[in-house]
């Protein structure tokens, strides 16, 4: 299995993904330009993390317009997959890939910690290596992570069971003080209509190698290869 | 040698213009001297630019070349954009610190986020990838509203840029204390690695190569930046604003890769940073460097505004830009990889045979000197050094017959008002808003003693941290400026890391106060002796002077920026503990020895607001000692945490090996009735130097006792940690202890910042004002 | 061909109503105890300032007007209004 | 005493002329490339509306004045400008 690494002007987990991939994955994977306009025969993109043009107008707003979000947008349509983590996931939605926006964080500051996720849906594509209700410590670094969408997308979230990771405690709960960034229904990461599109604020590519820390990142990348194993 | 002639509407030299620019009657002779002629205009902006402290240490460079700067690790010492050590395995790290503190007096988010760049700038141009960001700050007191909106500007500047460009920030210190009052210290420190092949030094070579501005236009912003620094702040400094630069982080990314992209490509022969005093310096610097002659042609620099006299150009302090000396007939290749990264690149110039240093507009010769004398010939002074009379009387109050306060009735007070010290509460409001674990090399972030970074490729790490206690620098500045630098040593080596080489900003007062300039002296002296004695040879840093207010100079500041190196990842160490019923052993100085006066300690200034007495004497052999006992015990595999006593003393260590980490804190019993004679508070908050507590396993006890006699350094055993316990207790002789609840001392430690700060009114402007988006 | 001039053009760009305003509420709170006590309500949105080319003032509008539905404003969470548009 | 009604105050800050503006540079290089090279130059800067109570007209705009001068607008970075105040 392949994976593509997109590098837009500004990315700066595309190596930190790469790493995770290819060192803690043993996968194949390769970065793709922003300007090319192809995917190079890859299986997962990934979008990764980072401030693409500086998130200077709207995180997300003018990455989604590079030439290879074109080839992206096309892979997704025909059900491939594509993990958005963080910047990546600004972009996602800019470019229609996932509903929603994500606008600064309701304290108004940039937030770097490790949170607890809750695994709400264990059947997407990218989840099916952990158990339902798991409960994960990732990395968040994001100054606009706040998830928002219209009563009417949020609720076809909920009754399609999109919603994959909700921030939590230590011990599970939705509570208001584990909601770090004020996100609708403490949203951390949703997938597309046909499940193939994964846009999450919380960095797993940042928790797969023990020596930094709880590795709960890796299944999630274990689940896409586990995935094509079949 | 050309003609060169004053341009038309340049104002004429007089003494007060030369003046204004901070030329003293006899700099400008000397200038005169220089060139055979009156200065045109632009010449005099070159030379005052050049001839500021900034750029030409003239104030600092005798005592300075008294630094140990030599070692077998030393690939590259001070006089480049970084210096460069080798770690093993083939990489080398490269790593400086700087200040930005007058920009950030002025403009608290813009100057640190600026300060920030440019470091980066110095580190990437030695071919080095940046891994990691420290910073050390000290503002005045919160109490008052200008130095909130100070703290959390800086503090909002530092994060907004380091996490665009996407280079974690793991370590820094931030003391508040009056003596910063108007004059805040902003020190932006980096460090990157680099294969040992790929170091590239700024050095113009090769007659005939053309000379490359890179990067962002040249706008009017921070014209005379170098020299704002080199002058004492002022009300006049107000009426200095637009000199503001505003930074582009983003620019700065593709700045950084283009960079490593074209220094790998072997098109270029040098890259600079057009850093202080821009243009002018950077190609001053790699001509001096090259001992070759280059001329520039302003008419081709790339302009953000129309109308830029050569002037203005050649002063401005634009942020991300930088200069190239590339390969001739290599331009293209050069200009192709600029173009992958939307970065522009103008040749604006060349290195020429004729030892000259020459700026035409066109065809005109708007300035010129003579050789690579430019960079060289600059003034030198040794001023009168006088250690001030009043500081004397305060090193000699006899601190310990100050009384205690009635609430010092009650110990648990005392320790909670330590802990709620901003000095020494918790940073975490500060570096939560810091991307600290981006590149994933990221094994201790901040938190602990010392961060520690991975090297990937290798089973190694490093360890970083900046230190320095600028209140025994004040009052014993030889014997403070050691004790930063075996702070700085005993951080890293609290993580598992052996000390390998400093960085250092020196922040001072005006020097030419005989005061001021004998702390200068004292504390370069003292920075040395440490340094010898540890083997950390100084391999670069930054010299700001003139850090004055209107009600004096700040407290004398040697940041010391340490690098350590650890061998073996399993070496790496926590400074928290974890381990139930492990043994509490102190390593290093004796407890209750006369070491343990209050002198200059976080406990006199907190509880008494008094800063005086003799600060806890450092003896760099024993901290070298302790230092090399806690790094045997480590790599024996017998230590469980380390944590080393600075700010706050032995009882403010102790808490925060307990509470430091809030989400997991674990009690103890300690047990100090063996020095049930020397008063409590004496034991808990003298700050004598050389401490560090260390958790053990019983099993281990007998081994640490032999490494320990081996190293000549006294082992105490002092308690055990008892993860089933809520309390912190210790014992002081029959019936005295101080029982105190873990989650006291954890709110104490970790609330005291957050509840200033949040929801301030300054906290808001600087979010509000600061909002790159306004979703 | 039409003679082109420069225009320049300056758009509201606004947070639709209804969404958690931190940066509203953050502001009304630090103007109430800075002292001002009568503030009832803050918004806060971007206001953006275009130079463009165009041959007449109608398709420098226009123009904005496509420029801030492809890119300026995001549809999903902001409302967006031309405030002016004059010849320089 | 006068009776007091609601002003809404409109404001518009900018970044200071002559400042980098990174923000600006970068949006107009990505309205370029999707094809609006007439574009000259862009610069963002934030509109902001008060609503306050005071005695008139001139007293509310003269505190709006007085709340950028000391917590919205940056004085060394930005200029400000009140662009409309109406009561409500
Ligand atoms: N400005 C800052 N940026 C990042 N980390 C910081 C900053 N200030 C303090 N820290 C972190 O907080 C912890 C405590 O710092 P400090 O009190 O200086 O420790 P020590 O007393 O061991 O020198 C360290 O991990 C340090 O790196
Ligand atoms: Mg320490």
């Amino acid at each position: 299995m392949k994976f593509g690494i997109v590098t837009f002007p500004g990315s700066n987990c595309d190596y930190d993904a790469y790493r995770a991939v290819v060192d803690q994955l043993g996968a194949e994977a390769t970065y793709l330009w922003h300007k090319s306009h192809e995917l190079e025969g890859v299986d997962v993109v990934i979008l990764p993390g980072g401030f693409s043009y500086g998130d200077y107008l709207r995180a997300g707003a003018i990455a989604r317009f590079s030439p290879i979000m074109r080839e992206v947008v096309a892979h997704a349509r025909r059900g491939g997959p594509v993990l958005a983590i963080c910047n990546g996931f600004q972009i996602a939605c800019e470019a229609g890939l996932l509903p929603g926006a994500l606008v600064r964080n309701a304290g108004m500051r940039f937030i770097s910690d490790a949170v607890h996720l809750r695994v709400e849906n264990e059947s997407t594509m990218f989840t099916s290596q952990y158990e339902k209700g798991a409960v994960l410590r990732i990395p968040i670094a994001h100054g606009e992570g706040r998830y928002v969408a219209d009563a009417a997308t949020i609720a076809r979230l909920q009754d399609d069971d999109r919603v994959v990771f909700r921030y939590c405690d230590a011990a599970g709960n939705l509570t208001g003080e584990a909601n770090p960034n004020g996100s609708m229904r403490a949203i951390a990461g949703i997938v597309s209509d046909e499940g193939n599109v994964l846009g999450m604020m919380p960095h797993p590519e940042r928790a797969v190698d023990p020596l930094l820390g709880p590795p709960d990142g890796l299944l999630l990348f274990e689940s896409l290869l586990a995935r094509t194993a079949v | 040698m050309s003609n060169v002639a004053p341009r038309p509407g340049d104002p004429r030299i007089t003494p007060a213009l030369v003046a204004e620019h901070g030329l003293t009657e006899d700099e400008f002779q000397r200038l005169v001297r220089m060139l055979g002629r009156e200065p045109t205009f632009t010449e005099l902006g070159i030379i005052s630019a050049l001839w500021s402290e900034h750029c030409s240490y003239k104030h600092s460079r005798p005592l300075l070349r008294t630094l140990p700067t030599e070692g077998p690790q030393v690939l590259q010492g001070p006089g480049e954009n970084a210096g460069v050590v080798s770690v093993g395995d083939g990489l080398a790290v490269a790593f400086k610190i700087e200040s930005h503190n007058h920009p950030s007096a002025v403009e608290p988010y813009q100057g640190a986020a600026t300060g920030v760049g440019g470091i980066l700038r110095d580190v990437f141009t030695m071919g080095a990838r940046p891994i990691a960001m420290l910073n050390s700050l000290r503002f005045g007191s919160l109490d008052s509203a200008r130095v909130r909106y100070l703290f959390a500007g800086v503090v909002k500047g530092i994060g907004d840029y380091g996490n665009c460009v996407g280079i974690p920030t793991v370590a820094g210190e931030i003391v508040f204390d009056d003596a910063y009052e108007t004059n805040p210290l902003v020190n932006a420190m980096c460090v990157g690695v680099m294969k040992e092949s790929e170091l590239i030094t700024a050095k113009a070579e090769g007659i005939g190569n053309p000379i490359i501005a890179v990067g962002a236009r040249t706008g009017r912003d921070g014209i005379h930046g170098a020299s704002f620094a080199s002058e004492d702040l002022s009300e006049a400094s107000d009426a200095k604003r637009p000199r503001v630069q505003v930074g582009d982080p983003f620019t700065e990314k593709l700045l950084l890769e283009a960079s490593l992209e074209l220094i790998r490509s072997g098109h270029i022969v040098a890259i600079q940073d057009m850093g202080a005093a821009g243009l002018t310096s950077s190609s001053a610097e790699m001509a001096e460097r090259g001992e070759v002659g280059v001329t520039i042609d302003v008419s081709r620099v790339p302009v953000r505004e129309s109308g830029m006299t050569p002037y203005e150009i050649l002063l401005s302090e634009s942020q991300e830009r930088m200069l190239v000396v590339a390969k001739r007939g290599h331009e293209n290749a050069v200009a192709e990889i600029l173009q992958r990264w939307d970065l522009t690149a103008a040749v604006i110039g060349e290195v020429i045979a004729e030892p000259v240093y020459r700026v035409t507009e066109g065809d005109t010769v708007v300035a010129e000197f003579p050789g690579s004398r430019l960079v060289t010939d600059c003034p030198r002074y040794s001023p009168e050094a006088r250690e001030s009379d009043a500081i004397v009387r305060l090193r000699e109050t006899d601190v310990a017959s100050i009384p205690e306060l009635p609430e010092e009735a009650d110990p648990l007070w005392t320790l909670e008002r330590m802990l709620s010290s901003p000095t020494i509460a918790s940073k975490a409001w500060a570096y939560r808003q810091y991307d600290s674990t981006v590149r994933t090399n990221t094994v201790i972030g901040p938190g602990g003693d010392a961060a520690v970074l991975r090297l990937r490729g290798s089973n190694r790490a490093i360890a970083v941290k900046t230190d320095c206690n600028g209140r025994y620098v004040y009052l014993s500045p030889r014997n403070g400026a050691r004790a930063a630098v075996c702070e700085a040593a005993r951080n890293v080596a609290c993580a598992g890391a052996r000390p390998l080489a400093i960085t250092n900003c020196l922040n001072f007062g005006n020097p030419r106060r005989p005061e001021n300039f004998f702390q200068l002296s004292e504390a370069i002296a003292g920075m040395g002796e440490a340094c010898r004695a540890l083997g950390t040879p100084v391999t670069g840093g930054n010299v700001s002077l003139y850090n004055e207010s209107p009600s004096g100079a700040v407290y004398p500041t040697p940041v010391i920026g340490m690098l350590g190196l650890i061998d073996d990842l399993s070496h790496v160490t926590p400074a928290t503990w974890s381990e139930d019923d492990a043994v509490i052993v102190l390593l290093g100085e004796i407890l209750g020895e006369p070491a343990d006066g209050l002198g200059g300690s976080e406990y006199l200034a907190r509880i008494h607001g008094t800063v005086a007495g003799a600060p806890p004497k450092c003896d760099p052999e024993l901290e070298r000692d302790t230092i090399a006992c806690l790094l045997e015990c480590i790599r024996a595999g017998h230590v469980r945490s380390a944590h080393d006593c600075s700010d706050g003393g032995l009882g403010v260590a102790l808490a925060e090996c307990a509470i430091a980490n809030r989400s997991a804190v674990v009690g103890a019993e300690v047990d100090l009735s063996a020095w049930a004679d020397v008063p409590l508070r004496e034991l808990l908050y003298n700050e004598a130097q050389a401490r560090i507590i260390v958790t053990v396993p019983e099993s281990s006890l007998a081994e640490i006792a032999r490494i320990a006699v081996k190293h000549m350094v006294p082992p105490m055993v002092i308690g055990r940690v008892r993860t089933g316990s809520g309390n912190l207790e210790i014992k002081h002789g029959k019936n005295r202890a101080l029982v105190a609840p873990l989650d006291r001392l954890a709110a104490a430690y970790h609330d005291a910042i957050p509840a200033i700060m949040e929801g301030s009114v300054e906290s808001a402007a600087v979010l509000e004002q600061a909002a790159v988006t306004t979703v | 061909m039409k003679q082109h001039r420069v225009y320049r053009i300056a758009v509201q760009i606004i947070p639709r109503a209804g969404l958690l305003d931190p940066q509203g509420n953050t502001i009304t709170g630090a103007l109430h105890s800075l002292g001002f006590k009568h503030v009832k309500s803050v918004h806060v949105g971007r206001h953006i300032v275009i130079e463009t080319e165009a041959p007449d003032a109608l398709q420098a509008e226009t123009a904005v007007q496509e420029m801030c539905e492809k890119l300026l404003a995001n549809p999903v969470t902001e409302d967006f209004e031309i405030t002016s548009a004059v010849p320089l």
